[in-house]
């Protein structure tokens, strides 16, 4: 089967520093795959390699056997590529119902209507509505995204990117920062994430990462160090000492 | 209970495409003002065209996020094309009004190109620069523009063939207002499309506005040329009412005057615009028949004083006696302190 | 058609009205720019109407005379439609003032459509008076002022000459007026523009040290005729021997003392100086100091001043009755002036003067521009050509 | 011809001194202070009114054209423009043009709108010849000035504590209070001094650039020019910006008198599109 998203041999380079050494991943149809790394180890990077934010010195970035190495950031959203932030990337005057309406008409073509209202087309509304109650925001819909609680820009955040309907749905950090009180809400809707969405969780939270991931990968100075499943990953001793051991109360 | 949830959502994202009493009620007072002041529509006339150029700057400032410093560059541009078309024989106004705008438009297109990157301080200098540039050639194209002289000669025909321009000023106002309603009208339309609130996503935060798989540039590059197309049908009627047209169309301080009355009227909303062009212009007339020599210490007096009270703050206030249906407004976002130079 | 016939009536019942209902007071627009970079302009003629207003009285053949003074900031849009709304709403019997070219050109449409006069107190160029039958010029034009200047350097032994003249309307008149008539008399001539809004003169004075002519023309709008004279001396232009002469602009009385030594020997013809030797200008220049402290009249001073004379006469010889019968009324007239005779040409409204040419030096501690020479009664020679 | 560029060279420092406190406002507080002209302007008036209604001696007047607009800059630091460093460029630039038409308005109130003249002394006028050169005295004594202010500001900022904790300030405000360095302290000394030196700039540009009350807006828009071209970063890119556009516009006006100012905006805007950090800023 074809990897919903690929990399072969990817290199960036800034100056003479070398920030993502010769790359070369898969992400399975359908996989809940994490990505970890110590601090520094280029996991930023990677992601805005990946979402097309900056461009590879060398190498190709494939989603569902395309090449979209070239391709501008909103092209590979549009391709079926979403992301969401480490630190909430939201927007701060609109609403969540203003937000997902926005989200889901540009996936339809929307965004270039100069003329009608979102509220006029029913396919639209329904997915809202959709996605809402699937993330839990219906409750707060009409309020704005600078008022909520830091919970719930956090399931939004996460929203957003869902209503893009990705095929392949990057999570930086997806609980960084959240109260605990808040935490077991947004836990269990990325738990919820249907199958056909592959996962790729870039996180720090081993304990996220065990109970969600069933592949990861450990990144370490730019470089891929070893991947495997969570069995692997968590019982070798290299990693233990690159970087769980660097890391031992995180 | 989902068909509740629905038609609730349905209800919210309609809201914003509704006109709201304070609204028509706005558009109903100044018709009337047709009627009820014949005495002050050379004044109302300019307020109508001032209204618009400040709408047409609160398209891309207030929905885009544009700073401009040159909007001057797309009035001057329209007055010119106006004026110089209406020289040379073709008197219809509407004509003129088209052309104008067209002409604006392709300017605004291709100097769109230069203000979607940089700071906000590169994109002042930058518009700045391209209005000073259009003084220039406007200044040494003499033979086609007058120079420093004006552009003299212009004899304007009737409207449609049939209304006159005559020395009241009265049809000129009721173009002039007619022209500005229509268009406020389209603009309106514009700002609660899909479209437009995708301008304001991108005007929040332009990083997830990609993110979510809107062609950022492609989105600024078309309301910037509708912009400028608008500035520039101000600057027609402008030309078209007042017969004239002189350097002045291009200089600094109409692009300085128009930030001026939208920062006075409110920036993002629209109206902000027209209200500002009322209090700006009124505020003029009234002190500068008290103290012709001082009237701009007051005006910059006002000017220290709403940016120290905080604009924003003020604009809501203005926005709050606007009856709405419920209590959430449409402001401008704080700033972005939650977004990190990410971007680079 | 049928409209534009409306339209006519109306403005000229409008008028009409202005003289024959409001039989109390005879306004008096007074459009000048007061603020911005010609606000010069504007106070030396608001002062100069304002003290003929309080010398004689503000009646007139029975009626009131009101001044509203109104601040155009330079702007021509704004010139026009302050005019409109003096026309339309304060029903005014004169509009006066007019600072610049454009200033004047700009409401010349609605002087011929509302028949009212408008008396161009400043703006100076020579084809403003053509621009509508209503308009009349208390000031001069730059070629009345030029032409006697080329005739006095070709008498005078100077045989190649530079003009440097600022870029727009007044400017380029001047550069014409002097090109044609110089080389007329066989003289040699050499053009330079410079931008209306200058900061640094520097690298047009280098071209003319370079072309070493025997004097150098120069016009640029009174105000910034200061720093020209500043950098001319600076660049040793004039121990080099080069005479400077222009039109009086350069050496505006307003600000000539503020010069220092170095406007000295600065010869140009104008139709006024603050020295003028007669009666009538001692008067004339005491009193205006007296009610303004810290200004000496100029140019534009006296134009306000004759504007105010004109529009009184005007009205006294019609009863205070305007439109066409007032612009008629003021055709022909003829009177002294502080400048000297001067006379409003019937055929082209535009004013016949003498021209002085004049000389600054030291007088009593303060700089003058002193005539030494007088050519009399000139009158505008592009429309003089023109009819002849 | 190397007149013109002599002319250039002294037209373009004197924009520099004009404009570097501009440049450090915005490079230091992110602050757009489009009211920069009126500092200069104050200091221009200051030597003027002292001159001419009490005759003191321009060399005299200078250090005062230098102190009173440093006192009114830091005066108005202090109340109005320190509350304003957090808001956006946006108001930044309304708040400054307020006070641009309230301090034009003001001038034009007091001292009259006509322009406002001042007496070289007689060492200061005339020309000599040198190597062949025609030399300005007065153009020669605003070169050894303001070269000489480039050297002790180049200085002060390499050189000393100040400003060291100064170059610390700019580059990460944050870090230098947690460093123990009064930030409120260092912005407000180095507003005051750029006032200062706009006011010094005034003072000896008025013989030259003219000064009335509309001196504010007519130059505003060079000093913009001289601080996006030259850069925020450090002292020299905005010297050598204004050393540049000193000379273009000079040669310019001489060579191509029909296009001269309109190169100069174009240029402007070639640069900030393809460099928007300034001609002469280190690429970040």
């Amino acid at each position: 089967m074809t990897p919903a998203l690929e990399t072969k041999g990817l290199i960036k380079r800034f100056g003479g520093l070398v920030a993502t050494d010769n790359v070369t991943f898969r992400l399975e149809q359908g996989a809940r795959h994490a990505l970890i790394g110590p601090n520094g180890a280029g996991k930023t990077t990677f992601i805005n390699l990946l979402t097309g934010v900056i461009k590879p010195t060398t190498g190709q970035i494939i989603l569902q056997g395309e090449d979209i190495t070239g391709l501008r950031p909103e092209l590979r959203v549009q391709r079926g590529l979403a992301r969401t932030f480490q630190i909430n990337q939201l927007f701060p005057a609109m609403t969540p119902l203003e937000t997902l309406g926005l989200a889901v008409s540009e996936r339809m073509g929307g965004g270039r209507d100069w003329w009608r209202v979102i509220g006029s087309k029913t396919a639209i509304v329904d997915e809202i509505v959709e996605i809402a109650q699937r993330f839990r925001l219906t409750d707060v819909l009409d309020e704005r995204t600078s008022k909520l609680a830091y919970g719930k820009q956090r399931l939004l955040e996460i929203a957003v990117a869902f209503a893009c309907r990705p095929r392949v749905l990057l999570l930086d950090e997806p609980a960084a920062g959240v109260p605990e009180a808040e935490r077991h809400e947004l836990l269990a809707t990325v738990a919820a994430l249907p199958r056909d969405v592959s996962v790729l969780l870039i996180e720090h939270d081993m304990d996220l990462v065990f109970s969600f991931a069933d592949r990861i990968s450990v990144l370490v100075n730019g470089a891929l160090f070893t991947e495997g499943t969570v069995e692997e990953v968590s019982t070798d001793p290299k990693v233990r000492a690159v970087y769980l051991g660097e890391s031992v109360d995180e | 209970m989902l068909s509740n949830t629905a038609d609730s959502v349905r209800a919210s994202l309609n809201r914003r495409g509704r006109w709201k009493i304070g609204e028509i009620a706005f558009w109903l007072v100044a018709a009337s003002t047709l009627f009820l002041l014949p005495e002050r529509h050379l004044i109302l006339n300019e307020i109508a065209i001032i209204g618009l150029f400040a709408l047409s700057l609160d398209l891309i400032l207030g929905y885009a996020g544009i700073v401009s410093l040159g909007h001057a560059a797309f009035f001057g541009l329209g007055a010119y094309a106006a004026g110089i078309l209406a020289r040379d024989g073709f008197a219809d106004p509407l004509l003129g009004l088209g052309v104008a705008a067209i002409a604006a438009a392709v300017l605004g297109f291709v100097t769109s190109f230069l203000v979607l990157r940089g700071s906000d301080l590169t994109k002042l200098m930058v518009t700045l620069g391209v209005a000073l540039v259009l003084g220039e050639i406007a200044n040494q194209a003499s033979w086609l523009t007058g120079g420093a002289d004006g552009l003299q000669g212009i004899a304007m025909g009737p409207i449609l063939g049939l209304f006159e321009f005559d020395i009241f000023g009265t049809t000129a106002y009721t173009y002039s207002l007619v022209v500005t309603f229509l268009l406020f009208v389209v603009a309106r339309r514009i700002v609660v499309s899909p479209y437009g609130l995708s301008l304001r996503s991108i005007r929040d935060n332009a990083l997830r506005a990609r993110a979510v798989g809107i062609p950022v540039n492609r989105r600024l590059v078309a309301i910037y040329t509708l912009s400028a197309a608008y500035a520039g049908v101000a600057g027609a009627l402008l030309a078209q009412t007042t017969q004239f047209v002189s350097l002045d169309v291009l200089a600094f301080h109409r692009s300085a005057d128009v930030m001026l009355v939208l920062v006075i009227g409110g920036v993002g909303y629209l109206y902000g615009g027209l209200i500002g062009a009322i209090i700006f212009k009124v505020l003029q007339d009234v002190i500068s028949a008290w103290t012709p020599q001082y009237w701009q210490f007051w005006i910059g007096l006002i000017l220290v004083l709403i940016v120290l009270a905080g604009r924003e703050r003020l604009t809501e206030r203005v926005r709050a006696l606007w009856p709405r249906s419920r209590g959430r407004t449409v402001d401008r976002p704080q700033p972005l302190t939650t977004t990190p130079a990410r971007e680079v | 058609m049928l409209r534009r016939t409306f339209v006519g009536a109306a403005a000229a019942m409008l008028a009409l009205s202005g003289s024959a209902l409001a039989q109390e007071t005879l306004k008096v627009g007074l459009i000048l720019p007061m603020t911005g970079p010609f606000a010069s302009t504007g106070r030396q003629i608001e002062a100069a109407a304002k003290l003929y207003m309080q010398q004689k009285g503000d009646t007139v053949a029975g009626k009131k005379i009101q001044l509203i003074v109104k601040d155009d900031t330079g702007v021509a849009d704004v010139t026009k439609r302050l005019a409109q709304e003096l026309i339309v709403n304060d029903k005014i019997s004169v509009m006066a003032g007019f600072g610049l070219t454009p200033l004047a050109l700009a409401p010349a449409p609605l002087a011929t459509q509302a028949k009212v006069p408008q008396v161009v107190m400043a703006a100076a160029t020579a084809t403003i008076t053509e621009a509508s039958p209503f308009i009349v010029r208390t000031s001069f034009t730059l070629p009345q002022a030029t032409v006697p200047m080329a005739e006095w350097a070709a008498q005078n032994g100077i045989k190649k000459v530079v003009t440097l003249v600022s870029d727009y309307g007044p400017g380029i008149d001047a550069e014409k007026a002097f090109t044609g008539a110089f080389a007329g008399k066989g003289g040699q001539v050499e053009n330079l523009r410079v931008p209306l809004a200058n900061p640094d003169f520097s690298p047009f004075l280098q071209k003319v040290t370079d072309a070493k002519p025997d004097a150098l023309f120069v016009f640029v709008p009174s105000g910034i005729g200061a720093q020209f004279m500043k950098q001319f001396v600076e660049r040793g232009l004039d121990k080099s021997g080069v005479k400077l002469i222009g039109p009086g602009d350069v050496t505006d009385d307003d600000i000539l003392n503020g010069m220092g030594d170095v406007a000295l020997g600065a010869i140009t013809t104008q139709h006024y100086s603050a020295a003028h030797d007669s009666p009538e200008n001692k008067a004339f220049v005491e009193a205006f100091k007296r009610a303004n402290p810290n200004m000496r009249p100029n140019f534009m001073a006296v134009g306000g001043y004759d504007g105010m004379h004109l529009i009184y006469e005007g009205l006294k010889k019609t009863n205070g009755q305007g439109g066409q019968a007032l612009i008629d009324a003021m055709k022909g007239m003829s009177w002294t002036s502080p400048r000297g005779p001067i006379s409003i040409d019937p055929q082209t409204r535009d004013i016949v003067q003498n021209i002085y040419v004049r000389k600054v030096e030291r007088v009593n501690g303060e700089l003058y521009n002193v005539e030494f020479a007088t050519i009399a009664n000139v009158k505008d020679p592009v429309k003089a050509a023109k009819s002849n | 011809m190397l007149t013109i560029l002599f002319d250039g060279i002294a037209y373009g420092m004197l924009l520099f001194v004009l404009a570097c406190g501009l440049a450090v406002t915005l490079g230091l507080m992110n602050f757009v202070n489009l009211a920069h002209g009126a500092f200069a302007m104050a200091g221009g008036y200051v030597t003027a009114v002292l001159m001419n209604r009490h005759g003191v001696p321009f060399l005299a007047t200078l250090p005062l054209a230098f102190i009173v607009p440093a006192l009114i800059g830091l005066v108005l630091e202090r109340t109005l423009y320190k509350r304003l460093y957090a808001r956006s460029h946006l108001d930044q630039v309304l708040f400054s043009i307020g006070l641009v038409f309230m301090a034009v308005a003001a001038i034009d109130y007091s001292m009259g709108s006509q322009q406002q003249l001042i007496q070289l002394p007689s060492w200061l006028q005339g020309r000599v010849e040198i190597l062949g050169i025609q030399v300005g005295l007065y153009r020669s004594f605003i070169i050894a000035v303001c070269g000489a202010l480039v050297v002790a500001l180049q200085l002060i900022l390499t050189k000393t504590r100040f400003g060291s904790r100064l170059r610390a300030a700019v580059d990460d405000p944050r870090v230098a209070r947690g460093l123990g360095i009064n930030v409120s302290l260092i912005f407000a000394a180095t507003f005051a001094v750029g006032s200062g030196l706009a006011g010094l700039g005034g003072a000896l540009g008025a013989e030259i650039l003219g000064l009335d009350p509309t001196f504010p807006l007519k130059f505003m828009i060079y000093f913009l020019i001289v601080v996006t071209v030259g850069g925020t970063t450090s002292i020299t890119g905005p010297f050598l910006a204004s050393l540049l556009l000193g000379i273009a516009d000079v040669a310019g006006k001489y060579y191509v008198p029909s296009v001269g100012a309109f190169v100069i905006y174009t240029l402007m805007i070639v640069v900030l599109v393809l460099r928007p950090q300034g001609l002469f800023d280190r690429a970040r």
